[in-house]
Formats: C-alpha cells, structure tokens, sequence
C-alpha cells in the first residue's frame, strides 16, 4: 500500500538527529514491546510481514505521531486482535477472559539464552530465475492497496541487476495470507537520475532488493 | 529524541502507553502466550550482550585478515558465524566494501530494518522520518548533519533493505594503524561506519 | 517539493465522511484567518504560492495533525515572519512593536462589499505554445526540493494535451521569488493504467492543469 | 468533523489557537495592514452570499437555454460573467459536462482548490486527506463513500485541480423535468453534484 511509511524521497520531515549515548531503550515498556513482539513470532502467531502490514496500515497522522515502538506495540494489538489471540473484550478489561488459541510453541529463557537466530527466509525455487547479474531491467509501476516491498520511488524505473540472493517467501503473498510462494531476490541498482531526475546528484547510485514479480527485461 | 507520545490526547502521556503495554503483558501471559522470564531474558540480550562490538570485531578482522575479508564479501553469513563470536547470525546478511571511488550508505526506507545480530539495536535517527526519507534522496545532505564530508567524485551507493537481507558497511581502514591488533582496530569502528553515515575514527582519536 | 501535501495515490487515510448541514465555517477564528489572508493577499504581501509553498513546508505530522484553517494560519504566520511584515518579538508579544512594512493597497469595507474577484493568473505570452491539442506528450520526472504543481503521482507519465490555457505565471518560480515567468499551461490527460499500472480501474482518465515546463514530446 | 487540534500538547486546545489568531488580527491591525470591519465584511459574505446556489443556478440556466450551454462549455468564465447573478467572476473558470458515457469529478491533490465563485467555500470533506488522496486513484470507492454507484463502464474522469483553472461539473438534467423553471431545476442541483461526488436530485427528492 501507498502508506506514509513509503517515505524514500519524501521532503519536509528535517535533519537527521543523533543523540549521543542513546540507551537501548528509553522508556521500560519499549524492552517489554520488543520482547512481546519476538515471543510472538518465535511462537508463529504472525509473520514479520504480517507486523510490518499492520504498521502500515496506521492512519498516517498516527504512524507519524507514533514513536517506532509505539508503532510496534499498536501493530502487534492489532495482530492480535485480527487472528484471534485475544478478543476486544479481553483487550478493554485487560485481562484474559478464555482460554488461549494454540501457537506451535513457546519462547522459553533456556532458548532465548542459547541464542536467537532471524528466520531464515530461503525457500526452495520453483523454476530457475528469470534474471542474472548485469541484466537490465525495469520495476513494474503497480499500486497495490495490500504490502508490497517495492517502494514509489522505485516503481517503473530503469535498473540493473547486481546481486542475487536465491528464493525467498514472497512478502506480497504473504502479508495477505496467500502463503509464501517463494520467488527469486535480486539487488538492483538504479542511477540515482533515473530516480529522482536530471538534477540529482549525478554520484549517486541506489540499490533495493527486489522480487522476481517486480520486475520486466529493459 | 525523548519519546513522546503524541497520539494520545491528554496529560500523562507515556503512562497511558505504559499502562497499555503492562495490560498487554498481562494478558499474554495469562493466555499462555509468553513467558516474562524469557521477555525479561530478550529484554536484557538486547541491553547487554548485543551491539555494534559485534560489528566491529567483524571489520577488524576484515582489516587483518586478508581471507576472511575475501570471505566477508562473498558470504557474511557464512565468514561471521565461523568467526564464533557471535552466537547465532541469522540467514541473509551482506557485507559491502567502502573504497576511495566508493561509499555504502544502508537505509530502510519502508520500516527500519537493521542489522541487528551484528549492529544491536537500530538507533533512533536511524529509524526516524528525516533518515528514511532523505537517505536515498540527499545521502549527501545526510553525511553533513553526521559532519561527514566525502570527495565530490566519491560514488555514494545507498542501500535500501527491501527485503530480508540486512547490509554491514565494511568501511576502510584507517591510516597509521599498521600493525595494530584486532582489538585495538575494533574500537576505531563506530556503528555509524558500519550503517554508512559515518567514517572510522582516526588513531589519535581515541586514547591510548 | 515531495511534502505530505502531494498525497494524490496515498492510501490509508480511510474513508470520505460527508458532514450534514455544515456550516461555512466551525469557529469564529476559522473565518478572521480567512479574511486576514484574503486582506493579506489583496494588499499584495504575497502571492497564493508563497502561501501554498508555506504550508508545504509544514513538518509531515504537523500538516496532518492541522485542520486546514489551522494550516492556513502556521502559512500565514510563516510568511509574516519570513518576509518582514511582523518580527518575532511581535509576534510573541502580541503587538506591534514597530512601525509597519509598506504594502501596496489596504483592503476596504468598501472593496469587499463590491465583490472582490480572484486575481487573473493570465500572463504576456514569452512565445508560442509547444503543443496543441492532441499532441502526446510526457510529463518530466524532477523532484525539486521546491514549490511545484506537478503532483508525484503524475512525474514521467505519458498524456495527451486536452486544452490549452493560455498563459500563467508560474508557480515553480513565483514561490521562490524569481517572478512571474510565465508558461504556456494546459490539461493534460493520462490513462489510469498509465498512472496506477495494470490493475487500475479501466474507466479512470485522470488529468492535471501543466505548465509548458513539465512537459516534453512523448 | 470538528475542528480539533491536535498539534498542541495539553488541554484547552482551541482556545491556543483562538488566542493565536487574536494576537495575530491585533498585530496586523496595529500595523495598518488589515481593517476588523472589512474581515467582518469579508466573513460575512462567505457566510452570507457566497454559495452553492450561485452554481446550481449557472446549471440550470445551461438546463433549459442551449446557447448558454454552449457558451459556458466554451468560456466558462465569461458565460457566468454575462450571466450576472454573480457579482464577480475571477478568471480560469472551466465547466465540464456530465454525459451517459463519461462522469466528471473535481479534486485538488496538493492543497484543496475550489471554485469558490460558484460554489462557495469547501466542505470540510473536499479539503481532507482521505478525499484528496484516493480521488485520482479510486474515484468509485469515493463515489460509494457518497452512495453513488455509477454504470460499470461509464468513463470517470478526475480533474485535479492543479493550477488555478477552477472546474464546474454540469451534472446531466435529470428525466421528469421538462417544462421546470430554472429555479426549480436550481432545486435540484446539489453541491456535490457540481463537485462530480454526487448526482443532481430527481423530482420526487425535493418538496412540490
């Protein structure tokens, strides 16, 4: 979807400010959100798309408003809520009022010390990929109401391939419950004139890493 | 940046936030969907033992070893899990090479993906509005609110992390280090040099 | 400039909600702005584009958490300030602290009550118009940091020039101060598919007012 | 919707901007620059003169005398002009028809332009984000936010508003009016059916 969220390129929001000696964490409940949040993919109850999508999906004078873990917590609430793990009521009272909607398996400490690994997001191919490295291509210009990985500025542009990084899950498929339908991963790189025009700075080179179905031969 | 939350209408701002997120909490264990021992254990992962040292062990022994640079470049997955240090690295990481014609910048532009098993937690400039929406536009105006002045010839590649694959700048040793040790080139490396936006410090930059 | 005002495509901003019997406006101060920037505007302090360009610059989430009288007043309170005609100081104490910057005309009771016309935008054409009805063209793709009046949605798209306008002033450089410059201006017509891609509605036609400037031979 | 400000941090929140604009009309007062009783005039004939009747009387005038159509099709500015109902037209008024086969609708995009001579001021929903931004790309989800539901294969056709050319629509004469006076097909011309988001009344919708 074409939310705030797709910001690349847009103008207005100031300069960049770095606070020095940042803490991880500036207020307790934002440890407490970012725990929630990996206990609940680790125990499967939602994809990282599915977390991403609900993000987006905020009115944009809230996304805006909103501090990145604000964000997060609004997004797993609604996540929450959209599959079933708890009910509006039970979210009002605060408090479990029947029983749990089963998840595969539960975020112990004995695992979290161990180590946690990000998901692996490889899947087996399903037909030998469309593009190789130094193909030209062009991204597809679609505006999808659904998640989508190919941001604006990016859409209907001139590139190249660079890198291929195997099959990955869909990201497109699976923030709408179509599953994973895996697909090829490219790194493609545009001059930064094809993007933003003749006045740009004419060093720049941007890459993003696009899925096979974004993308046509140039 | 403190956090403010704005989207609330009313006084006592954070504490409806926090209120919210304890009754959140509450009812997730009660469900049986979470442990607090094991949120307490995430929570203290991420204050202690993750961060951009990590990283930059990773860069210096890049700067010293000529094979596990090669390595570095051609699977960071695979050259950082044998390098031990770190106990799990997650699929999907890549390493670039920063060199006079060329500079890396990462940035998500859609949310703010971030290499976090060798970088720790994201900072909050980088996952703020200004960052995501000027990186790909204006790097240069970016490099100069971090104070970072590049040649004018210097190629800025930026980076933006669409899918999976998180991205770890390999920027350029500093001169005046020969010799060194891996440990001491460690702390040349900030975490800004391994997102982009910034560059390694300088031998007489930090003490002796 | 790419501000959250060019929000032509954007999604998540939810539904249209109609308001029964509103009135022509929901608190007094709503119309003194209003009027003080019609009576601004008639004395000649700034031109419509200044003002548009003000509000432009509004950070994201403040524009969007304004109502848009609201907006009205943080524009015109900007190109008070910036442009002299009150300082800071007067500002914050709520009084004139000196004497005034001369204006062209004041606005009158008088004035209003004969009818007060928008001011025409017609200007002496520079030359002769580059297109004619019917002529295919493309729209440029540039992303000035700046005022302009060509939506994102609709930068490197293939149209169809339906009318011609005339001569205007233009805005891109009336709002920077670097005068009328005036530009052939005409409707220019675009496919929807061409704008949204494939999946878009196949009855939609969007067009937009252009300027010669946007504009190149497709 | 009511006017709410949100940009303000605690309570009172109209009376901020109240006594803002205050202090703002007292300064430029005080400098000579605006006179009170001619923005008392100013409001006063937004509130009092200036409206939709002024349009819905220009269409009905193109309903029953096809010259005038035709003028106004051609030269929308100086047909209303010579109409002379309205004390002042400003130049770059341009009206666009209604047929069988295309529907028109008026947005503006990037700030909410308006054609405020024959139509008065906006309504709060043509100045809003939800209306601005999905016009040019769903105008039949707008269209059913109004409760419009038009043949599936009538062109629509959005003009956003993008310099000050200012658009009219001319909403087709609805059946059963043969014979009306302009000023009771004036009845049936709605605001929004001038806007393109709605459609003119039929003859059983108004009071006989």
């Amino acid at each position: 979807m074409n939310g705030i969220h797709d910001m690349g390129g847009m103008d207005g929001f100031g300069k960049v400010e770095a606070e020095l000696n940042e803490p991880p964490f500036h207020e307790s409940w934002e440890g407490r959100v970012l725990a929630m949040q990996r206990a609940m993919g680790y125990a499967g109850a939602w994809q990282i798309d599915h977390g991403r999508f609900a993000q987006e999906a905020l009115p944009p004078q809230v996304y805006l408003a909103s501090s990145y873990y604000r964000r997060w917590l609004l997004g797993m609430e609604s996540n929450l809520l959209e599959r079933g793990y708890v009910a509006p009521d039970e979210m009002a009272a605060g408090h479990a009022l029947r029983p749990a909607k089963p998840l595969n398996r539960k975020l112990t400490t004995e695992v979290v010390q161990k180590g946690m690994a990000r998901s692996s997001f490889y899947r087996q191919q399903q037909g030998p990929a469309r593009f190789k490295p130094g193909d030209r291509v062009r991204t597809k210009n679609f505006h999808p109401q659904t998640h989508t990985r190919l941001p604006r500025y990016a859409r209907g542009k001139p590139g190249m391939i660079e890198l291929i990084h195997g099959c990955h899950a869909y990201p497109d498929s699976v923030a709408v419950g179509q599953g994973d339908n895996p697909q090829w991963l490219y790194t493609v790189v545009f001059d930064g004139r094809d993007i933003w025009g003749p006045d740009a700075d004419r060093t720049l080179k941007i890459s993003i890493d696009a899925f096979e179905p974004y993308l046509e031969p140039a | 940046m403190a956090d403010h939350d704005h989207a609330t209408d009313h006084g006592s701002e954070l504490s409806e936030t926090q209120l919210r997120v304890r009754a959140l909490e509450t009812i997730l264990t009660e469900k049986g969907y979470v442990d607090p021992a094991a949120l307490d254990a995430i929570v203290e992962t991420y204050e202690t033992k993750i961060g951009p040292r990590n990283g930059a062990i990773v860069v210096a022994t890049a700067w010293t070893d000529p094979a596990f640079k090669q390595a570095l470049l051609a699977d960071a997955t695979k050259a950082v899990a044998q390098l031990g240090h770190i106990s799990r690295v997650g699929d999907h990481l890549v390493a670039v090479e920063n060199t006079p014609q060329r500079h890396n910048m990462i940035v998500c532009t859609l949310c703010s993906c971030y290499p976090w098993e060798v970088l720790g937690l994201p900072p909050v400039w980088y996952k703020s509005a200004p960052y995501r929406s000027r990186a790909v536009k204006d790097p240069r105006g970016v490099l100069a609110d971090f104070n970072v002045q590049l040649p004018k010839e210097t190629e800025i590649r930026v980076w933006d992390s669409t899918a999976e694959t998180r991205f770890l700048v390999l920027p350029m040793r500093p001169a005046g280090t020969e010799g060194w040790s891996k440990e001491r080139l460690a702390d040349l490396v900030t975490r800004d040099s391994m997102i982009g936006t910034g560059l390694p410090r300088k031998p007489g930059e930090i003490a002796q």
